[in-house]
């Protein structure tokens, strides 16, 4: 059944594409994960990469960041190829990663891990916007990073590549393990960031949540993108999905 | 319903339960023995096979077990200190001396190795080394060893009190065959049924604990062993040299150990020996090229770790692509 | 007739401590020696070889073995660390060959330890402890202290100081043993000022005695009163130290380059191979030794160990470096010992202008009564 | 099949529980990982231990098999008092466990590998003076075992070389070596392709025979088919207990765990 | 009370002055190798011969170019630093994936290479190397004399520790440094030019060595064995400082001076062994070192 889906499933093509991820292999160490990521997102979009546990989303993710140790394919970003370059290079071209496990750095505290990425765009957010954003970080800006609770460590996460002025956000479930008043507040942010121009890319479990902020959503499975559902025909969709995300 | 006899592994062979490979390799050893006091000066080659016994035992512990220790010297020091004390102001027989050595080995190795075993990794090395610093203190002053000069002018007596082992030739066979001897012992450990935990210790130490194996008591026995012959190893020596001096227990022993290891290949059977036979030689046919004998092991050691970090044997084995 | 060969191997220390001192010194004395025979007799054919011991005993007997055995070799000289001239009398006892020590100290070479194949050359802690500790003895510095380096040899030096401190009247006010070899000496050197003794003796060598030195003037000792008698100080460690830091230092000597116009005829010959280095008391050693060796040989026209070694006995040595002299039944080579006083900078006239002589010790009073020394050999 | 085990010859799970944990709490430097959780096993089930990740379940895993101890809580296994056991002889208890991470001897062929865990049933033998051939004997079994799992044909493979699915089939192998009474997987099917899972799924169901299998694992339809009876875990305690009916209907782990939007 | 003892209380503050004058080496060197190990995750054994380097190319300076104690303060750790760098670019740089073995012989097999050439090229007695004139004479301290060089050199010593401490724990650059430490990988995706900031490091840990080479010159004669010893002290400081801390290693050398210091007054024959006993003792019962952060 699956494998018919896949055969017809073919990705939008876009001309005009921010990023555009074509045939992406990625390993780790000898076990071969990603095989074939194929999709586009469009400036001031945000789309989503739902699956299921262990389908490669988030190596995805590093993938095109770079963060992988053996990756193959093509990567576009702003019409430049970036699958030789290091993970800094990849960087200072503007996309910014917000890793599933945070990656808070508990000898720094709160105010050295927000001023811990270099700016690498002008027009990034100033450190008073991220605290009015996040104003529990900024109650705790002198405790140690790894101190706080888990929904405050996802929100100094994001907080801290908004700083950078990258317009390309790349966020590994921001919303795992967070109260549902921050997801909400979470979900207000990236519309405001949308607003701005950002684009983003979101990893997701929470569909529901997804549904709320996305425009496009692609399904993984398997190392492989195996669909693609707009969000305004989610409705539509729904049984599909559900046998996608096996529930 | 399943083939059990489709596919031979290594283990069933029948060379005296020896690879073929390694009986062919232990027999040109034997061989290489018998003819080397006809062709070479024999006491070089009496210290060639002491300190390829020390490689052995040390390689025991590093390449088979994944313990470094910087402090093998101890046990080879220690064991020539006991030995020759006991030849010479004891008057003990030899045979009796290298025992005594061995045994005192073997005691400080389950002292040492008992409190050193728990930790891992860099720290088991800084353990070990710091207990050998401090048998190090110990030989320096305790009476018995001589401080600088050591005990010196060993008689080497009779082996069993029947023969005079004063010539080197007759001297030469004996040590030969505690070489080869306590090298067949180190081959046997290792392809014990201990020696496959070892193995597998070494492989994956967490995966051992979860199948039920008490890893440190392995552990532990290792370095026992190790010790034990490493002191084997000295006492032999202090006999061939007649001499017992802090050379022997110093830290700067105990890098060369690992020297005569690493140039052999760590993990292999033969590759100790062949180390320290290198070592060895080095140090005594530069001898006279002085301070350039530094940088010529200095630079070994850079180009081992640079370009063959399997050691000359490893890299044999890896062409031959058997284990050696 | 077939002219006698002999080989000679000189084995010291190339590379460490000890290398300038004896080293390639050493070997060019040796070769001086060869020229200067070959000039009075050339019926002896002598080749000079020689290796680095490192330092190390366990080194020392291997070449010394390698050498006697395969390699023909009859005389070993030179042999600084004592470990190491002990370690070697041994195996030539064994093999009953011959060695000369001019570089090692240990007066257990002819005391305890004696060996009828050994001679001991230059200089033994008896003899360095005797001449320092007398001239500062009759001086009035009568009260001691000892830093001494925490190895046999250290423990040799002080031990025979001490006891000629303690038979003239003299008062011990202590000692430390420091780890050898040492760095910091500040903190033993600040126990010797507390001590109050007039005199701190270093029983130490090389690095240790220089570094002590230096440390000693930093924090004021010489010039608050104390004494320093560097019990072994070679002048090639005092050239390196400096006049600066070495002024006014008491040391025992065998041999002054600058002593009379023979010494200094031979040593510019000798410093025009070395850089305008000058000989040391063992490479000095050297020369003579084997000069006397060599006469030796053909006068008995034989080369066999003992009877060399007998003939080397019984006639008296006399030679332009160190002057008359003999060797006893102990093997122990006895001739005048100097003590000198390091000259101030400003003394200092000339490169390697070093020494004003404080006393002359004559031979007979120069080293240890055979009957002390308990040698095998000496009979009582 | 042709795996023959020598004890116990009831295959129903009955009411009697083989291991208890109670009130058991691991407590990081103040960071409470698992939380006064209460767990019972009865013998023969298969039991599954479901939560979102980070919820605990591989902390109490190795709280179970005492690669860690806990700060509070006791631990029964077969009536024995198993809390200040270590690891080796909780092994030798016949409760055994597999990795999250795989876990094989990487440089020990696949026979090898197995036999290891065979040879620990000599006892904890030092006899380091023997030869090899000793424990030859245990390649007939070691093979049987292979067999089980697919292996067989890749027996002298070095275990490094084997892919992925297929080390987690020899971790299952080494196992089973050892013929524990119960038996813990973390994540069995972890990184396994489909054809892999089903293989892997069938084989637990056989070798459940005859013993107690407690696993963690993500794969919900896995769960759903094997599992007697589930546990799921949250933020370190214990939120639901029940058969995957009841359990998948509870709303507090559709929340936390399933996910509320697809229930 | 001390007097009972046979030392005088008076004379043992000396003594303990002396500790924790010498402890300035032991801080500076093992400060050196916490930062190379802490980033690098390399045991750099060739500490040693990079302090006694720093110390001959003093003497150079003087010698040949005619720089003085000053000038070679500031210029002969640049240089032993760039020549760090460059090792580190051509060699150390291939070996961070590996176990921690390969990097220690490496190390040491780099440190005899330096050490046995300059024993060819210069001889081991020792060159010497003045206290420079500024610095000559002593303090009256009542209880003791402190020459005013080693005054200066334990000021030096907490000077460059202190800032060394700061710099890391308090600036932006140190920040890079510590978050590198912990997530390479991560730091890199910020943007960060981590190989880079590794490169530097072991430059600065390498400097540092040769600056307190520089000041060991003119106390301890200048030859080319006087880092071999040392290295293996360090080393212990370091690990029982706790592997990687700054403050662990400052706080050790220090203390492990005053104690080293303490055992030359009781049982001097002791002193060089008194560390190792301290460091078995020390991960018998605190396996992390005093200050190391449990694995
Ligand atoms: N470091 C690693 N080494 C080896 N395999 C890995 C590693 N990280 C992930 N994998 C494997 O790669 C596959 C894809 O993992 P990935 O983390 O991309 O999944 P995911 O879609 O992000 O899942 P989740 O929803 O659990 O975050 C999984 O099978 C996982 O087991
Ligand atoms: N050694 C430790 N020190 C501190 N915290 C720890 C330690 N080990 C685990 N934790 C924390 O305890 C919590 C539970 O971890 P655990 O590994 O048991 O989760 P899990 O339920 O197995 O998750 P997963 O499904 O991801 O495997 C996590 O938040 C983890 O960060
Ligand atoms: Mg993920
Ligand atoms: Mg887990």
């Amino acid at each position: 059944m699956r494998d018919a889906e896949l055969a017809t499933y073919s990705p939008p093509v876009a001309k005009e594409a921010l990023l555009r991820v074509r045939d992406l292999q990625g390993w780790y160490g000898e076990s071969h994960v990603l095989h074939g990521i194929d999709f586009g997102v469009q400036p001031g979009e945000v789309v989503t990469l739902l699956g299921r546990n262990g389908a490669g989303k988030t190596t995805t993710l590093k993938a095109i960041m770079g963060l992988l140790g053996k990756r193959s394919g093509s990567v576009v970003f702003e019409g430049q190829e970036t699958i030789g370059l290091p993970a800094r290079a990849i960087a200072r071209a503007g996309i910014a990663f917000c890793p599933e496990e945070r990656g808070i750095f508990s000898s720094l505290n709160v105010q050295e891990n927000l001023l811990l990425p270099p700016q690498v765009k002008p027009g990034g957010l100033t450190l008073e916007r991220i605290f009015q954003l996040f104003p529990n970080l900024k109650e705790r800006a002198s405790s140690q990073g790894t101190k706080l609770s888990g929904g405050e460590q996802q929100m100094l996460a994001i907080g801290r590549i908004l700083r950078t002025g990258a317009k390309t956000l790349l966020l590994d479930e921001p919303t795992e393990g967070l109260a549902p008043v921050i997801i909400q507040q979470i979900g207000r942010t990236i519309e405001q960031l949308k607003n701005e121009g950002f684009t983003i890319v979101l990893v997701e479990q929470n569909f529901r949540f997804a549904s709320t902020v996305a425009d496009r959503h692609y399904i993984v499975e398997q190392g492989k993108v195996i669909d693609m559902i707009p969000n305004n025909q989610m409705d539509a969709n729904i049984d599909k999905l559900h046998a996608y995300l096996g529930v | 319903m399943t083939d059990i006899n489709s596919k031979s592994t290594s283990v069933q062979n029948p060379t005296l339960g020896m690879q073929p490979h390694h009986a062919i390799i232990f027999l040109s050893l034997l061989g290489l023995g018998l003819v080397g006091p006809f062709l070479l000066y024999p006491v070089f080659l009496m210290k060639v096979m002491c300190f390829a016994l020390f490689a052995c035992a040390f390689n025991l512990l590093l390449g088979f077990t994944g313990l470094l220790s910087f402090g093998h010297a101890a046990y080879f020091g220690i064991a020539s200190y006991i030995a020759a004390h006991a030849v010479k102001v004891w008057g003990v027989s030899p045979e009796l001396g290298i025992l005594l050595g061995v045994a005192s080995a073997a005691m400080l190795g389950l002292v040492i190795g008992s409190l050193a075993i728990r930790r891992q990794g860099i720290y088991f090395a800084m353990v070990t080394l710091a207990f050998a610093q401090m048998v190090y203190f110990f030989s320096l002053q305790a009476p018995f060893t001589g401080g600088e000069d050591g005990i010196q002018a060993i008689p080497r007596g009779n082996l069993f009190g029947l023969i005079s082992l004063r010539s080197d030739f007759m001297l030469y066979f004996v040590v030969l065959g505690i070489t080869l001897g306590g090298i067949l012992a180190i081959y046997r450990i290792i392809h014990s049924p201990f020696g496959q935990v070892l193995k597998a210790i070494r492989e994956n130490e967490t995966r051992a604990i979860s199948l039920g194996y008490d890893v440190n008591r392995y552990k532990l026995m290792t370095y026992v062993l190790s010790a034990a012959i490493a002191g084997l190893a000295g006492s032999t020596k202090a006999l061939v040299l007649q001499l017992a001096s802090l050379v022997d227990v110093h830290w700067s022993m105990s890098g060369e150990v690992v020297l005569m290891t690493l140039i052999g290949g760590m993990g292999t059977v033969f590759g100790p020996i062949l180390g320290a036979a290198v070592v060895v030689t080095m140090q005594n046919y530069l001898a006279t090229f002085g301070a350039w004998v530094i940088v010529i092991q200095g630079c070994i050691f850079v180009l081992t770790v640079m370009l063959f970090r399997e050691g000359i044997i490893g890299l044999v084995a890896k062409w031959i692509k058997k284990p050696l | 007739q077939e002219p006698i060969k002999v080989k000679i191997g000189i084995l010291n220390d190339r590379s460490g401590l000890y290398s300038d001192l004896s080293g390639e010194g050493s070997v060019i004395a040796a070769r001086m020696a060869v020229e200067d025979f070959k000039s009075i007799n050339s019926t002896i054919e002598v080749e000079v070889v020689s290796a680095d011991h490192q330092n190390k005993p366990d080194v020392a007997s291997s070449i010394a073995r390698q050498w006697y055995d395969l390699d023909g070799v009859d005389v070993i000289m030179d042999l600084p660390t004592s470990s190491a001239a002990l370690a070697v009398s041994e195996i030539t006892r064994e093999k009953n060959k011959i060695v000369i020590v001019s570089g090692g100290g240990t007066s257990d070479l002819t005391g305890s330890k004696c060996s009828p194949n050994t001679i001991h050359w230059a200089y033994d802690t008896w003899s360095l402890g005797n001449g320092t500790a007398t001239a500062l003895m009759n001086k009035g510095d009568d009260s001691w202290f000892f830093l001494t380096a925490d190895y046999a040899f250290g423990h040799a030096l002080e031990r025979d100081t001490a006891a000629i401190v303690k038979e003239n009247g003299g008062k011990l006010a202590g000692s430390v043993h420091h780890p050898f070899p040492g760095t910091d000496f500040s903190s033993f050197l600040l126990q010797a000022q507390a001590s109050g003794a007039k005199v701190i003796g270093l029983a130490n060598s090389a690095a240790d005695t220089t570094g002590a030195i230096k440390q000693a003037r930093e924090f004021g000792i010489i010039e608050g009163g104390q004494k320093i008698a560097s019990l072994l100080l070679f002048i090639s460690e005092l050239h390196a130290l400096g006049l600066e830091a070495g002024q006014g230092l008491i040391v025992t000597d065998a041999f002054y380059w600058d002593a009379n116009e023979g010494t200094r005829k031979w040593s510019k010959r000798f410093g025009e191979k070395m850089n305008g280095a000058m000989p040391t008391m063992a490479q000095a050693g050297i020369y003579s030794g084997l000069m006397h060796y060599l006469k030796a040989v053909a006068a008995i026209n034989n080369k066999d160990s003992l009877p060399v070694m007998a003939q080397m006995k019984a006639t008296p040595t006399d030679d332009v470096l160190f002057g008359k002299g003999r060797i006893r039944e102990d093997g122990r080579k006895i001739h005048d010992m100097y003590v000198f006083q390091v000259k101030t900078p400003s003394e200092s006239k000339y490169p390697w202008d070093y020494y004003n002589t404080l006393a002359t010790i004559p031979a007979e009073k120069a080293f240890r009564p055979m009957t002390d020394g308990n040698c095998f050999l000496v009979k009582l | 099949m042709q795996f023959s085990s020598s004890k116990t010859e009831k295959s129903v799970p009955g009411d009697e529980v083989i291991l208890t944990a109670s009130d058991l709490t691991m407590e990081f430097k103040g960071f409470v990982a698992v939380n006064k959780v209460n767990l019972s096993i009865r013998t023969g089930s298969i039991h599954a231990l479901i939560g979102p990740n980070g919820a605990g379940k591989t902390t109490c895993f190795n709280l179970l098999t005492k690669f860690l101890t806990p700060t509070h809580g006791k631990i029964i296994f077969k009536g024995k008092d198993i809390t200040t056991k270590s690891p080796a002889d909780v092994a030798r208890l016949k409760l055994v466990r597999s990795f999250q991470i795989s876990s094989v001897f990487p440089n020990l062929t696949a026979l090898e590998n197995v036999r290891i865990a065979l040879q620990r049933t000599r006892g904890d033998s030092f006899d380091f003076w023997r030869s090899q051939k000793i424990i030859a004997g245990f390649d007939d079994r070691a093979r049987v075992l292979l067999a089980e799992v697919g292996l067989l044909q890749l027996e002298g493979v070095i275990a490094a070389d084997l892919s992925y699915g297929r080390k987690r089939a020899l971790e299952i192998a080494t196992t089973l070596a050892l013929d524990p009474e119960m038996l813990l997987l973390d994540e069995p099917m972890a990184g396994l392709g489909q054809e892999d899972v089903e293989r892997i799924a069938a084989l637990i169901k056989r070798v459940s025979v005859n013993r107690t299998i407690l696993m963690v694992e993500h794969n919900l339809s896995v769960v759903a088919s094997l599992s007697d009876c589930i546990t799921v875990l949250a933020r370190g305690g214990v939120l639901a207990e029940g058969d995957y009916a009841t359990v998948s209907k509870n709303p507090s782990v559709v929340e936390a765990y399933i996910g509320a939007g697809h229930a | 009370m001390f007097e009972l003892i046979g030392i005088m209380p008076q004379a043992l503050f000396g003594q303990l002055l002396l500790g924790l004058i010498n402890g300035s080496f032991y801080a500076i060197l093992s400060l050196g190798l916490a930062i190379i190990f802490g980033l690098l995750n390399i045991i750099n054994f060739t500490h040693g011969a990079q302090y006694m380097l720093g110390a001959f190319v003093a003497w150079m300076l003087l010698n040949y170019c005619g720089v003085g104690y000053w000038g070679a303060l500031l210029l002969a750790p640049i240089i032993v630093g760039v020549s760090g760098i460059i090792l580190e670019r051509f060699l150390l740089s291939k070996l961070y994936r590996l176990d921690h073995l390969y990097g220690l012989l490496l190390t040491f097999g780099l440190g005899l290479i330096i050490q046995g050439l300059l024993r060819n090229q210069y001889g081991i007695s020792g060159l010497s190397y003045s206290i420079p004139p500024q610095l000559a004479g002593m303090q009256d301290l009542g209880f003791m004399f402190v020459p005013n060089y080693r005054a200066w050199v334990m000021i030096a010593s907490l000077v460059v520790c202190f800032t060394t401490w700061f710099v890391i724990e308090k600036t932006k650059l140190g920040a890079h440094l510590r978050a590198a430490t912990e997530n390479p990988v991560l730091v890199g995706a910020f943007g960060i030019n981590v190989p880079l900031m590794i490169t530097l490091t072991y430059g600065f840990g390498v400097a540092l060595a040769a600056f307190a080479g520089v000041l060991a010159a003119p106390i301890y004669s200048v030859n080319p064995v006087m880092g071999a010893d040392l290295i293996i002290v360090v080393f212990a400081v370091v690990v029982i400082g706790g592997m990687g801390s700054i403050l662990g290693s400052i706080v050790t050398g220090f203390s492990l001076g005053l104690i080293e210091g303490l055992t030359k007054v009781f049982y001097p024959e002791a002193s060089s062994v008194v560390i190792f006993i301290i460091m078995a003792i020390v991960l018998m019962i605190k396996p992390a070192g005093l200050f190391g952060r449990e694995i």
